[in-house]
């Protein structure tokens, strides 16, 4: 047994401005999360509150009316779906794939390196320039009018610049070991990539998903220049030449234009609506990724 | 089963039971680890020497779900108890991980980054820190030129002894080093053997290997465990030569070289 | 000559209505009653300002421009559109409004001219209270903004900066800054104006629709539906049903806008 | 020198060779599919690049026309923007675009690293869990909500913290840009942060670092790529987002010599004009330079940063 | 320098020569690596043995500024020749690293990920060859309950055993093993020893080791590398006891035990 030491030797013996720092850091981290999380449900608390409680089908499924309170949102809450859908399906695989060009095949030069910075530059060009290139595209060039389809597509574009970066960095993430174990037992690059790289890299990814599909299912700008303000008014037009007002878009309408007595609820009840099914959406994206850990516990 | 230590004790560890979630990894264990002396925890892989050695500078508090009970007292203090400052405990009780497990940074700034922890900033004072805990490391010679270069461009080897250098660079009082070897060539190896054997005249040294000629040829006391329990506990040469426990008997026996 | 009833369930074809914001409303309410009759008939409508309708008519991509002015003639701002026809489709008054508490209920035109031109800057000046004036103006190429420049300040020009001077994008944006923001000026549709604002009498003369009808109030303008040269097919279909008594007495007058038949 | 080869050696250097062996077919194949995945990908990049390059394009065309009429040095250090009086003087937009991206990227990048850290280090699981959704689902509130949130809500609030008579301007902007911008920056970081080895922080605390010295020494530095780049992606969406801020920024062409006086900035003087312009006006060719200047702008500024980091790796 | 083979060669490696950028890791090696024996590299740190490993299943491909010359045939075909397809040769001569490198996926999974690899989906093989691979290993017994759980949640000596049981699922002719064994207990060692020694019937085994002994325990042929230089190539038995080169003596007698 040691001389009997009465104090601890290991009680914090150095006067310790660190300690001091380490409190005031985990005080502060503490502080700044707590405070996001009450911001966080104030803010949704306050969307939400006033619209919620006065949703019912015959909103979220309802035409909507110029005249008489009590219009739904229906076509344009379908479209918003519908051109989330397109636009992701279109988005997903160009960007996932360009982003694997650039973190696997790429050679390390400088004219990758621009590239690299022309894609987060182009994460910055407003949407309205996508919608005026939307307009050259669709409009004019293609001359199909205001559709879901050119909507769909300039919002694919939107949300290119952002997935493309995204995969990339996630895959750059991996660790080079597992890489190599991959190669070593005879896998393909593609094997590997799709095996090993993309698994473990998902969880990038579909931060990456979530925040392009949030993004797009707000996205008002693009859509007014080229899917226009209109739906074609009735409901499950699949139609891809119909014109395609999402909710967003109609939010955007009911809360500058619209004429309705009953306008204020309505754009409250959309705002309600819209960020509940982007938590939804949020959720969703996330289960497989759930399963996932799941699995491999 | 208490082992007769010639030094006095410098850790007392005293029914200690740790538990991963309900996994019961650690079952009883009660030892004394001498002061001033190498003691070598050996055992088969999974035995829990890792989860004991961890114990003793409290980085099992960081795994989630992990529960102890009993006591550890290092100079008689419990190191489990509310007053101690866990970052002392560290400073004075340092490890070599299993991996070799260097930051991102140059060489020199991966020495002086436990220095500067502690508060240490002359740009002198740091160099000889680098300087004599890299030559302690037997490092110093292939890395002199290169200290600006990122510690990553090493090879295994080098990058393990970069550790062992970096943990010494704090002056610990204990030094626990979990199979700080197993990545090294011979002739580094024995180096740091060399090395421990210098520094436990002023060090208390705990080391995990698996390499039963590096327990016997470098420990004073040595431990065998087998799933989370010590099994036998006693001086490295009687341990060695005349083992009490069949199981360890079995053990030893199943060596070669 | 075909009957037009029978002609109209057989028409076909796509109308795309691009322009002004304010007339939105009215378009996407008589394309719902226009596409009951004729279902073949797609109607797709936009709204990003009024002289985008005149421009995307000229530029083929849009078949009606919908705009607040009348576009194939010169207007402050804008040169007239060659070869465009204007359809009057709506009378649109206009009112000039301010925060409710702002204690004025009457301005001449010469001193709504000396606010928004930034040369009067406080209540007090025109008899209100001791107070800054926050001026709220539309951005450059509201139809809104063209109308009420011509016909409330007769053409004077618009202050463009200053620490109490902002400018909004739509209806919608001038009626939440006028209602939230303190001292606030600006102006709108009539149809927008509600009880949390007040509209103000310009020359003693209240802004309501019997005055417009009678003549005495003269801040208001005609919405157009531009096209390029006559209209033919579903647009003139279109055209002749919005201009008709049946929408223009019914949901034109429902949607607070006046019948052109009501002005002499 | 080298003793003949056996047989099964033999076998096993033809068995090496392409077109060998029984799973010829299946080898043959995904040599294919990974040909063609390869080409797949290097379509999908360059696709990206046209797009790109196309809408550099379109808008450096119409934009350039603008220097028909207009000097570059009037457009570019003229403050005077009075298109109706031909003056087509952008500096008040230029220099508003970088002092809102500025004063936005100094609120959000501390707190969202904070957000970061918190989530990535800080948090248990269970409220990470939970948290990491919510965070995301801030992107997903549509622009002009928290444009309209601003100006009821914000702009009010400004007012009567700050006595001043409007409220519109450059802080009521960058705030809610920052809003907007830090559940990007805060969950990509997050996921940098997650992403550094476990084995750098080990080390760390073993060698007796605490949680403060560990994050700011060990795991933020490692994890630096991914928060620049995190940073960088929130940047570009402030520069570009508009429908937010045109609605609490004012909208008036001066220049912002206070945080708390209306003026404007490129995006929100963009998107005020453009629908309103005639179409071949140089009004509206200047508009579309600014689209251009735009982002060239923020390529410089990613450019830049990334020398910084560069620089700061070599170190 | 011609070691005397008692059985065929299956790889030549003529006049290699390897670059890292400007940095020249192997000099000049040639030599030959007998068929269905143990091959052992020894040599301290840094002096290339990994990187000589690498080649033979191209793995340094990936090295951006790697290049080399010279040549390697395995069978008397060229391995760096156009027409050898790399993920075959990957199939046929199998890799352990010196860190566990284990998928973030089930034990299962890690192991079945090899033959899935190569077109193998029925889930009868793959649990075949996943428990035969696992009890290759020596790892069977530890882990056939949990074969579910994730790989990482094993111990590292159990996540080395679940690689070398990945590798081996695949039947690869030759293995490489780059310190396989250094993360290892001496029983799992000595199964993994036991095993190549049962291997090498079957395969063509080569190992990187900084153990001397197992070097000397295990291999037919030993190679002695210095600076990426080979400095003596021989049998087992003969280099340690009769080294002709004096480097080599020196290396070999600073070993003990
Ligand atoms: N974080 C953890 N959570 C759950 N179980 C764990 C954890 N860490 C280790 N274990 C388990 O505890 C037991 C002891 O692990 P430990 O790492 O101490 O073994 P070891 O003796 O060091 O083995 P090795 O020689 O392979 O390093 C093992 O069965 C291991 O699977
Ligand atoms: N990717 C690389 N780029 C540049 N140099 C490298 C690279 N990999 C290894 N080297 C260098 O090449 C030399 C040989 O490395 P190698 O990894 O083959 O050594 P080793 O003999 O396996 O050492 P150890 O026993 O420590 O693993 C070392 O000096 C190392 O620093
Ligand atoms: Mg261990
Ligand atoms: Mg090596
Ligand atoms: O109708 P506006 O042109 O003023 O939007």
């Amino acid at each position: 047994m040691a001389a009997g030491v009465q104090s601890n030797p290991f009680a914090s013996s150095r006067k310790s401005g660190n300690r001091l720092k380490n409190n005031l850091f985990t005080g502060l981290v503490w502080t700044v999360g707590i405070c996001t999380i009450i911001f966080i449900i104030g803010l949704l608390f306050l969307i939400l509150e006033k619209g919620m409680p006065k949703l019912s089908i015959d909103f979220l499924l309802g035409l909507p009316d110029e005249i008489m309170e009590g219009g739904g949102i229906g076509p344009a809450l379908f479209n918003s779906f519908y051109v989330l859908i397109i636009s992701l399906v279109i988005s997903v695989p160009l960007g996932m794939a360009a982003g694997i060009y650039l973190s696997e095949f790429a050679p390390d030069n400088k004219f990758i390196g621009f590239l690299r910075v022309c894609v987060e530059g182009l994460a910055s060009v407003p949407s309205i320039i996508f919608g005026l290139f939307g307009i050259v595209l669709f409009v004019e060039a293609f001359d199909v009018g205001l559709t879901i389809i050119g909507g769909a597509v300039s919002l694919a574009f939107l949300n290119l610049p952002v997935l493309t970066r995204v995969t990339e960095e996630a895959i750059r993430a991996v660790p080079q070991e597992m890489k190599h174990a991959s190669f070593a037992l005879g896998g393909t690059h593609l094997q590997t990539i799709r095996r090993v790289l993309i698994p473990v890299a998902l969880n990038g990814i579909i931060t990456g998903i979530c925040l392009v599909a949030g993004r797009a299912f707000g996205e008002s700008a693009v859509i007014i220049l080229t899917a226009g303000v209109t739906t074609s008014g009735v409901m499950w037009d699949f139609n891809l030449l119909s014109p395609g007002e999402t909710l967003a878009v109609h939010l955007w309408y009911v809360q500058s234009e619209a004429i309705v007595p009953d306008a204020v609820e309505i754009a409250e009840k959309s705002a309600a609506v819209l960020v509940f099914i982007v938590l939804m959406i949020n959720l969703l994206f996330r289960i497989p990724l759930w399963l996932n850990a799941r699995k491999t516990r | 089963m208490q082992a007769p230590t010639q030094t006095q004790a410098l850790i007392e560890i005293d029914k200690l039971n740790l538990y991963y979630g309900t996994f019961h990894a650690l079952k009883n264990v009660s030892m004394e680890i001498p002061e001033k002396a190498i003691t070598a925890f050996i055992g088969p892989s999974g035995c829990g020497k890792s989860t004991l050695l961890r114990t003793l500078n409290r980085m099992n508090d960081m795994i989630a779900g992990t529960r102890i009970e009993g006591k550890i007292a290092i100079g008689g203090a419990d190191i489990y108890s509310k007053e101690v400052d866990v970052e002392t405990l560290r400073k004075k009780v340092g490890m070599v991980f299993q991996q070799p497990n260097p930051f991102p940074k140059s060489i020199y700034d991966n020495v002086a980054y436990g220095p500067r922890l502690h508060g240490i900033t002359g740009r002198k004072q740091l160099d000889e820190i680098v300087e004599t805990s890299l030559r302690s490391a037997a490092l110093w010679e292939e890395v002199k030129d290169y200290l600006k270069r990122s510690a990553l461009s090493l090879s295994g080897g080098q990058q393990q002894r970069l550790c062992i250098a970096r943990a010494l660079a704090v002056e610990p009082d204990v030094l626990l080093m979990d199979e700080a070897t197993s990545a090294l060539d011979p002739i580094s190896t024995l180096k740091i053997e060399e090395l421990a054997q210098e520094l436990k005249d002023r060090y208390t040294i705990v080391m995990v290997t698996h390499n039963m000629h590096q327990a016997a040829r470098v420990s004073n006391q040595t431990v065998f465990f087998l799933n989370g329990e010590v099994v036998e506990y006693a001086e490295t040469e009687k341990l060695f030569s005349t083992p009490r426990d069949q199981r360890t008997e079995d053990y030893i026996s199943g060596r070669f070289g | 000559v075909p009957v037009a009833s029978a002609a109209a369930s057989k028409l076909s074809g796509k109308i795309v209505v691009n322009g002004s914001s304010a007339l939105l409303p009215l378009t996407l309410q008589a394309a719902k009653e226009f596409k009951k009759a004729n279902p073949k008939v797609k109607i797709s409508a936009s709204a990003a300002g009024s002289v985008t309708g005149p421009q995307s008519v000229r530029k083929g991509i849009a078949d009606i421009g919908a705009v607040d002015w009348d576009a194939s003639t010169d207007v402050p701002g804008f040169k007239k559109f060659e070869g465009q026809v204007a359809h009057k489709v709506a009378v649109i008054p206009f009112a000039a409004v301010v925060n409710k508490g702002v204690g004025v209920d009457n301005l001449t035109t010469q001193q709504l001219q000396d606010i928004f031109s930034g040369k009067v800057k406080n209540w007090k000046e025109v008899g209100g209270s001791d107070a800054s004036i926050v001026v709220v103006n539309r951005a450059f190429g509201s139809g809104t903004r063209v109308n009420f420049q011509m016909k409330a300040l007769d053409g004077t020009d618009f202050m463009s900066k200053g620490d109490n001077y902002k400018e909004v994008k739509s209806s919608g944006d001038m009626k939440t800054a006028v209602e939230t923001t303190p001292n606030a000026i600006g102006y709108i549709d009539l149809v927008y104006v509600t009880s949390k604002m007040k509209a103000l009498k310009i020359n003693d003369v209240a802004p309501t629709e019997a005055n417009v009808i009678n003549g005495k109030y003269k801040v208001w303008g005609y919405g157009y539906y531009m096209t390029k040269g006559q209209p033919t097919g579903a647009t003139k279909a279109f055209i002749e049903y919005i201009q008709s008594k049946e929408f223009q007495n019914g949901s034109l007058k429902k949607l607070k806008f006046i019948p052109i038949s009501a002005m002499k | 020198m080298s003793a003949p080869a056996s047989a099964a050696a033999k076998e096993l250097g033809t068995s090496l060779k392409t077109n060998s062996g029984s799973t010829f077919g299946r080898r043959a194949r995904l040599a294919f599919y990974n040909r063609t995945f390869k080409t797949i990908c290097v379509v999908c990049a360059v696709f990206v690049c046209i797009i790109l390059f196309s809408i550099l394009f379109l808008m450096g065309r119409t934009g350039i026309l603008t220097f028909q009429y207009v000097s570059p040095l009037e457009f570019f250090f003229s403050t005077e923007w009075v298109p109706e009086n031909e003056q087509y003087g952008a500096f008040v937009f230029i220099f508003g675009t970088f002092a809102l991206t500025a004063l936005t990227m100094l609120i959000a990048m501390p707190l969202s690293i904070l957000i970061a850290v918190f989530l990535a280090e800080v948090t248990p699981p269970w409220l990470r869990a939970m948290l990491r959704p919510v965070l995301d689902l801030l992107v997903g509130i549509p622009s002009v909500v928290y444009g309209f949130l601003g100006m009821t809500l914000l702009i009010p609030l400004l007012r009567d913290v700050t006595g001043t008579t409007m409220g519109d301007g450059l802080l009521a902007a960058a705030i809610v840009l920052t809003i907007m911008v830090l559940p990007t920056i805060s969950r990509i970081s997050d996921d940098a942060i997650t992403a550094v080895p476990k084995k750098y922080r080990d080390a760390s605390y073993a060698l007796g670092g605490n949680r403060f010295q560990t994050t700011f020494k060990v795991v933020l530095p490692a994890a630096r790529s991914g928060i620049m780049y995190a940073g960088i992606l929130g940047m570009a969406r402030a520069i570009g987002e508009t429908m937010a801020v045109v609605m609490v920024i004012g909208n008036t062409p001066q220049l912002a010599n206070s945080l708390l006086k209306p003026t404007s900035v490129l995006t929100s003087n963009i998107v005020m004009q453009i629908a309103n312009v005639p179409f071949d006006s140089t009004w509206n060719y200047a508009l579309y330079l600014m689209g251009f200047l735009l982002l060239v702008i923020s390529l410089l500024m990613i450019v830049l940063i990334r020398f910084m980091q560069r620089k700061g790796v070599q170190r």
